[in-house]
């Protein structure tokens, strides 16, 4: 069986990866202006991954880097939580202080949305999309590499048969 | 009412005509090659016709009031415009292919180059 | 103005039952997969409609998407049949 | 802070207990001191005693399995035993059987009660 | 017998929830929404956002973000264990059990 | 019952038939994966009634670009929602892992047959 | 005069009628690859109404639903078209 | 400098993405100028800047896998704009055809082969697509080395490659080859 | 900027474990020495935190951490606080905690030993952390959706641990069992988390008790979380995921699982007593608990009465357990509004929560114990089985110390607990106390069984290895605190239980 699509659909999935993680980070870094935020941009971003690996049939080795990524992620998210702790966790301490992503809006009410702006909020928005699109990734990685769909890898050995 | 109205209106009509007829070919064709024909073009033609619709209404409205989130309404719809174009026509020809992989006939087929071209 | 968005609720939400009891009474699991799939497609419409567009973005971007994907491995991964050999 | 005295309300007092382990033990060994004197040594007098036959076999290879304990008990009481032990299929859906089943009833009692 | 206790079980759950479908307040029209309407007038002076869900979802409910989050890291550590490569050599026979 | 109100209750209707449609499969169904659809299917249930009961009629999006004044529907159940949806994949995605190992050791998806904890 | 809007919601009623319909096809469908194609035209049609009903309901962000849907139908698509390649026969 | 063109269009491509997502959604740069809603602010040009060059880090190999960087030339990109024209116009003639199959029921179908002699993965995948928007024709199968390419054809014909991919081989020529 | 780290306790018990499991993937990279060392760090840490939090509470008196609030301690409960997620740092949690931790401690090191062979031990290490975090964070939270997060990070948590062995089909069937019932069970919780917060419109435990009132709407979200979390606490009849769960589990973390559904019994008590049980008259719910309790005793002793396989017998010891400390706490809870509540009722409920502590404890140490005839001799049948007090004298001991205490004979701790639940119960019904007492005899038959089985009788010679030295230190560590447990029950009683139940029964800080 062969393990790649069709020569169209390889093309215009090499055509579509980059707009979609472009989209992907769009959603993530405007998530405290408009609707979006880490979990749907990094849903997104883990989309392309699983466009590659539906066209190519194949996944690069990357399996330890999309692991330490997602630690990374929440790590530095519970970091960003604890760092609160001067008053309580959670606390967001850079909103209002004037610093990156400090600003203060110039009006309440409807405003088209300033990107300096929502403090921990939009670091925080970073730090689960960092781990949402590395989790959303491994999942399809490691799903796709049981199912068959894929190209075997050599590491991988198949003990189909059944126990009695 | 206003010719801008109008266009907007007819646009709209075109596009709730069409997207009808894939919804009735997708019933009325035999096949799945057939029915992919009609699901396919009039489905996306029809959506095209909405995109149109919000886009020159999106303008209206900017002409009107002058906001700038009825342009960012157009380029967005635009982008989606791209997308359906693009992702489409390619995920019929996927549906085709796996299709015909399958092993399902096209009814009434008068000749198959394909079936030949595995079998030599 | 309400009445119309309601109707528009109200097909969707049939919609939404009709491919939920599609998915139970599919004897084969692929074609329920894609009822599956069909289903979050109309769920995601109507969050769209509650006017929740940040659930209708993650409701979208997982059911349409990874759910299906991931079923779709875990078939092929086993088998595709229900029933009892 | 530690309490030594007796609590009536229910709290066991250990450290009486401990006394009385002691006070026991001192009777018990007096009891054996008492007995030992006269015991008399036999031919089988270290072996285990089983229903007062001997026991087939080399005795120090007799290995009495989980199923043989209680056997007669489970025997006696397999009216109980057997439907316990059948309800238990390992189904999943049996599991979720009784799931529902005390969530319906739990339901229908709250309703009814209160 | 069985099967006939589950349907019956299973129609007292469906009655009871319609029962709640039929006694919950009608569609569209809380009555008690002090929490929301304090986030909404709250969050714009603030944390300086226009998107309330996300102030909720990050800030005054942060914590159930972190689980969230926490709940696909332990699920994506379970599948990568799970599916993890079997030394068959070793480990294929079970402990004698029974 | 009039029209209307049909129409005014129906996601709450909604709501319970996608709960019961899951809870029966998970009940009655046989086969491991149709077992996981349900649960899915008993998530969407709950995810439409927490974002159902944040709608307030005619209103807004809790967003401010686009809303007029503070008129928006509630915030907090989309909160809820989105966690919800997340924790929902989450489990979805460990559950078929189990699912494909079970195929692995067993042979079989059928709860008939995956059964070797009793008693 | 009615307001514009109206227009949009009216065609959005409409398309939610379509797909009722073309989910009919998900359920007939005798093969697999119509059920796929009944799929399709109901994401299409989908993401027709949500960029009718982010024009209606003025909400201008509302139309990145509808992109994000039109890439991940896509990929559903083709995970489904992918599986299907790998299948022998095409009954049922 | 093996990767400096890939890079570059990968980068062009996020940057021109993300540039045209954000169009008119930021504060404007020049208050109270004419049109002035249609530009950036300086904190959306400098992020955008900034993640397209990430981005492009990470993925050039997978945009440019065929190191094929005829689509830099911006006249091919005029050329493929104008392409739509004709293409639009096709669409409407095969929307009006299938309507036309769907009341009759009239079909005739068969799947051809067609070879347009296009050399280009680009090439044949807006042919293959193209054809899948027109009147009749639905692209099957494609050859992975040569460009032939397998259609269902609903109405079948004769003279298969002048009647179903004439109209566009030499357009698509003009942008792709 | 004057940091308290006592009061910021609460969140340092989750956050820890959570910083924790969060790196260790990362410093796995670096080398396996150091992640274990980072492991151990975590687990100490968090009980370190746990004895700073108690410390707090049983000298200073409870408090509310609010989560992003601008001050650490709100002095005037404005309203709006209460939106937020708050953590209930009272005598209750301090009792459930510290169960939680001296059992995570006691498993962690002992895990060292025990899994040094397996594979993929720096997931091992992590689902180990998130699973103490989501059930300290379930124990704690004062907030019923983010109640639901926790719970379901545990299920999903402890449910990838029960898998771990996956060249185990057995394993992995237990973890899906498990799984499903926790899944379904989250999501009729979640549901009634909705039913609750359409009606009152907040999620806060202290503001839904001032306005639960008792509608048809409210009895069936009861109803939901009486059996769901009754469930999770493998509460008879719902009890049969327990032992394939239990018995499936790498050994290590055997009593760890347990421990989970020991936390949604606490959870459940907390429910019942502080949110909603009380605002539907709690004696409804009392009678509910105490049913259940009783069918849990009876059903979980006799199963255990017929198992061959050690680890299955006591995982239905520990369903039998359980349903101690359900009946006593209904009786408590069914007393709550009349005057017997001061003549016995509060005695029932400091002894079902100090059975809860004990409980915690031996049946650690038993579970442990048992795992390391498993380790030794990779044998788990008892028919096959024996001799092997010859070849392991320490296991022998700890198993002995186990089985004496669960089966609650005087000396032992579980004698203190269970005398107070006999004599109290006594007074509310006395077949109550009888059954109890029946179970008591039965449960010692049944260790006997096990005790004489495994270890009595002539060498066979079927100690293959020796115990490593962490399982023997990790086991150490729990008899001494079942010794301590056996030898100050009335300090137990009164410094930590009798807190415990006032904060309980009381209204909430």
């Amino acid at each position: 069986m062969k393990y790649e699509m069709s020569r169209v659909v390889r093309t215009v999935t090499d055509i579509l990866v980059v707009p979609i993680i472009i989209f992907g980070i769009y959603l993530i870094i405007h998530g405290h202006l408009t609707p979006g935020g880490g979990f749907q941009g990094g849903a997104v971003i883990a989309s392309s991954t699983a466009l590659l690996v539906i066209a190519y049939g194949s996944f690069g080795k990357h399996k330890k880097d999309l692991s330490s990524l997602e630690s990374l992620g929440l790590t530095l998210f519970i970091l960003l939580a604890l760092i609160g702790m001067g008053s309580t966790m959670f606390y967001n301490y850079i909103s209002g202080t004037g610093g990156l992503f400090g600003g203060t809006l110039p009006s309440l009410g409807i405003n088209p949305g300033y990107i300096n702006t929502g403090g921990t909020i939009t670091l925080m928005n970073l730090m689960v999309g960092l781990e949402v699109s590395a989790a959303l990734s491994l999942i399809i990685w490691m799903m796709s590499k049981r199912s068959g769909m894929m190209e075997p890898e050599e590491t991988i050995s198949p003990s189909e048969e059944v126990e009695k | 009412m206003t010719w801008p109205i109008m266009v907007i209106l007819i646009l709209l009509s075109i596009s709730l005509i069409f997207n009808a007829l894939g919804t009735i070919g997708l019933h009325r064709f035999p096949d799945v090659y057939t029915r992919l024909h009609a699901a396919t073009k009039c489905t996306t033609f029809g959506t095209i016709f909405m995109t149109f619709t919000v886009m020159a209404y999106s303008v209206r409205e900017y002409v009107i009031t002058e906001e700038a989130k009825f342009l960012n309404m157009a380029v967005h719809t635009l982008l989606a415009l791209v997308a359906l174009l693009v992702t489409n026509p390619t995920g019929a020809h996927a549906i085709a292919r796996a299709a015909h992989k399958m092993g399902i006939k096209p009814e009434k087929a008068v000749r198959d180059d394909l079936k030949d071209s595995e079998v030599n | 103005m309400s009445e119309i968005v309601l109707i528009i609720q109200f097909l969707v939400l049939i919609g939404l039952i009709l491919t939920a009891l599609a998915v139970v009474f599919f004897k084969d699991l692929i074609s329920a997969a894609i009822a599956l799939g069909a289903s979050s497609l109309l769920l995601s419409l109507q969050f769209f409609l509650l006017r929740a567009p940040d659930v209708a973005i993650a409701e979208a971007a997982v059911g349409a998407a990874l759910t299906t994907a991931i079923f779709i491995f875990a078939i092929k991964s086993t088998e595709r049949k229900e029933g009892y050999k | 802070m530690i309490d030594i005295g007796i609590v009536l309300e229910g709290i066991w007092s250990p450290i009486v207990f401990i006394l009385v382990i002691i006070l026991a033990s001192i009777v018990a060994y007096w009891l054996y001191r008492m007995g030992n004197s006269q015991y008399e040594k036999t031919e089988h007098s270290g072996d285990p005693f089983i229903s007062g036959n001997r026991p087939p076999g080399d005795i120090r290879k007799i290995h009495v399995g989980g199923d043989n304990l209680f056997w007669g008990l489970t025997k006696a009481l397999k009216d109980y035993f057997d439907p316990l032990i059948e309800g238990h299929t390992g189904k999943l859906n049996d599991y979720m059987y009784w799931v529902v089943v005390t969530l319906a009833v739990v339901l229908v009692y709250i309703y009814l009660v209160v | 017998m069985r099967k006939s206790i589950a349907i019956v079980a299973f129609l007292v759950i469906f009655a009871f929830l319609a029962g709640a479908a039929v006694e919950m307040r009608p569609f569209g029209e809380p009555d008690q929404s002090a929490m929301d309407d304090h986030f909404l007038g709250d969050t714009q002076e603030r944390h300086q956002v226009n998107n309330v869900v996300t102030a909720v979802l990050f800030d005054y409910r942060g914590l159930d973000t972190l689980g969230e989050a926490t709940i696909l890291f332990s699920a994506v550590s379970g599948v990568l264990t799970v599916l993890r490569e079997i030394k068959k050599d070793e480990k294929e026979e079970e402990v004698a059990t029974k | 019952m009039s029209w209307e109100s049909l129409l005014l209750m129906m996601p709450y209707i909604t709501v319970v038939l996608l709960m019961v449609i899951g809870l029966f499969t998970v009940l009655f169904k046989k086969n491991l994966i149709k077992i996981i659809m349900g649960i899915t299917i008993m998530q969407n249930g709950a995810n439409l009634f927490l974002v159902s009961l944040a709608y307030r009629s005619g209103e807004y999006a809790p967003i401010f670009t686009s809303a007029e004044s503070t008129d928006m529907v509630m915030p907090t159940p989309h909160a809820l929602t989105l966690t919800s949806i997340v924790i929902g994949l989450a489990t979805t995605a460990l559950m078929l892992s189990f699912t494909i190992m079970i195929k692995r050791h067993y042979g079989s998806i059928n709860t008939e047959d995956v059964r070797r904890c009793k008693e | 005069m009615i307001d514009l809007n109206m227009y949009f919601y009216g065609a959005v009623g409409a398309f939610g009628l379509y797909i009722i319909i073309s989910a009919f096809r998900v359920f007939l469908g005798p093969t697999v690859p119509d059920r796929t194609v009944g799929l399709d035209t109901i994401n299409t049609l989908v993401i027709a109404s949500m960029i009718g009903l982010g024009a209606a309901m003025w909400e201008t962000l509302f139309i990145d639903i509808a992109i994000v849907y039109a890439i991940l139908s896509f990929v559903t698509t083709l995970f489904i078209s992918k599986y299907m390649e790998g299948m022998e026969g095409g009954e049922a | 400098m093996k990767r400096g063109k890939a890079f570059i269009s990968t980068f062009l491509l996020a940057l021109f993405t993300y540039l045209l997502l954000t169009l008119a959604a930021g504060q404007s740069m020049v208050e109270e100028a004419p049109l002035s809603h249609l530009l950036w602010s300086l904190e959306e040009l400098v992020l955008g800047i900034s993640v397209a060059l990430i981005v492009a880090s990470l993925t050039d190999h997978i945009l440019c896998r065929k190191r094929n960087y005829r689509m830099l030339n911006p006249v091919r990109w005029i050329v493929m704009l104008v392409y739509t024209i004709p293409l639009f116009i096709e669409m409407a003639k095969a929307n009006f055809d299938v309507a036309y199959r769907v009341i009759t029921g009239k079909i005739e179908p068969a799947i051809v082969k067609i070879d347009p002699e296009l050399k280009t993965d680009l090439g044949v995948t807006f042919l293959a697509n193209s054809i899948t928007l027109t009147p009749g024709t639905l692209t099957v199968d494609v050859d992975d080395e040569e460009s032939e390419l397998y259609i269902h054809w609903i109405k079948v014909g004769t003279d298969p490659t002048e009647n179903i991919a004439g109209r566009f081989v030499k357009w698509i020529r003009r942008f792709a080859e | 900027m004057n940091f308290d780290i006592f009061v910021h306790s609460p969140a340092f018990i989750l956050g820890i474990p959570l910083l924790f499991a969060f790196l260790t993937p990362l410093v796995n990279r670096l080398s396996e020495q150091l992640r274990n060392v980072v492991f151990g760090i975590g687990l100490v840490l968090t009980a370190f935190f746990v004895g700073l939090m108690s410390y707090q509470v049983l000298t200073e008196g409870s408090w509310l951490y609010v989560f992003g609030a601008n001050q650490p301690e709100p002095q005037n409960l404005l309203s709006y606080f209460y939106f937020r997620i708050t953590f209930v740092a009272d005598s209750f949690a301090v009792l459930a905690t510290i169960t939680i931790s001296i059992t995570a401690v006691a498993a962690g090191i002992y895990s060292y030993g025990f899994m040094k062979d397996e594979t993929g031990l720096n997931k091992f290490y992590t689902l180990f952390l998130l699973t103490l975090a989501g059930v300290n964070g379930m124990v704690l939270t004062g907030d019923l959706f983010n109640l639901f997060v926790w719970f379901e990070v545990t299920s999903v948590a402890s449910c990838a641990l029960v898998a771990f062995r996956n060249y185990r089909g057995r394993s992995v069937e237990a973890a899906l069992k498990y799984m499903v019932l926790s899944t379904v069970g989250g999501l009729l919780v979640l549901f009634s988390i909705g039913l609750m917060y359409g009606q009152y419109g907040v999620l806060n435990y202290a503001l839904l008790t001032q306005s639960i009132s008792g509608t048809f709407i409210d009895k069936l979200a009861l109803g939901l979380l009486v059996v769901i979390f009754a469930m999770k606490a493998s509460s008879a009849p719902m009890h049969m995921w327990a032992p394939d769960a239990y018995s499936e589990a790498p050994g290590s973390v055997t009593p760890f699982i347990a421990i989970t559904s020991l936390g949604s019994l606490f959870v459940l008590f907390r429910l019942l007593f502080g949110v909603i049980g009380v605002n539907v008259d709690p004696s409804v719910s009392g009678t509910l608990l105490i049913i259940l309790g009783v069918l849990s005793m009876i059903v979980g002793v006799t199963m255990a009465l017929v198992q061959t396989d050690l680890k299955r017998l006591i995982a239905y010891l520990s369903v039998s357990q359980v349903g101690y400390m359900m009946m006593a706490v209904g009786v408590g809870l069914a007393t709550l509004n009349s005057a017997d509540y001061q003549n016995f009722g509060t005695l029932a409920m400091k002894g079902g929560l100090f059975h809860m502590i004990n409980d915690g404890v031996y049946k650690a140490l038993l579970f442990l114990s048992a795992v390391a005839v498993v380790h030794v001799t990779d044998i788990r049948s008892l028919n096959k089985l024996g001799g092997l007090a010859h070849d392991m004298p320490y296991t022998t001991v700890f198993f002995l110390i186990g089985a004496l205490s669960i089966a609650g004979i005087p000396p032992l701790s579980g004698f203190s607990s269970k005398l107070l639940i006999y004599q109290s119960v006594y007074l509310y019904s006395p077949v109550l106390a009888i059954v109890a007492l029946v179970v008591s005899i039965i449960t010692l038959a049944v260790v006997g069984k096990a005790f004489f089985n495994a270890f009595l009788g002539p060498d066979q010679g079927l100690a293959e290895k020796k115990v490593p030295s962490s399982m023997l230190f990790g086991m150490g560590l729990l008899t001494v605190v079942v010794i301590i447990f056996t030898l100050f029950p009335n300090l137990i009683v009164s410094e930590i239980v009798s807190p415990a139940v006032k904060a309980l029964v009381g209204v909430m800080p």
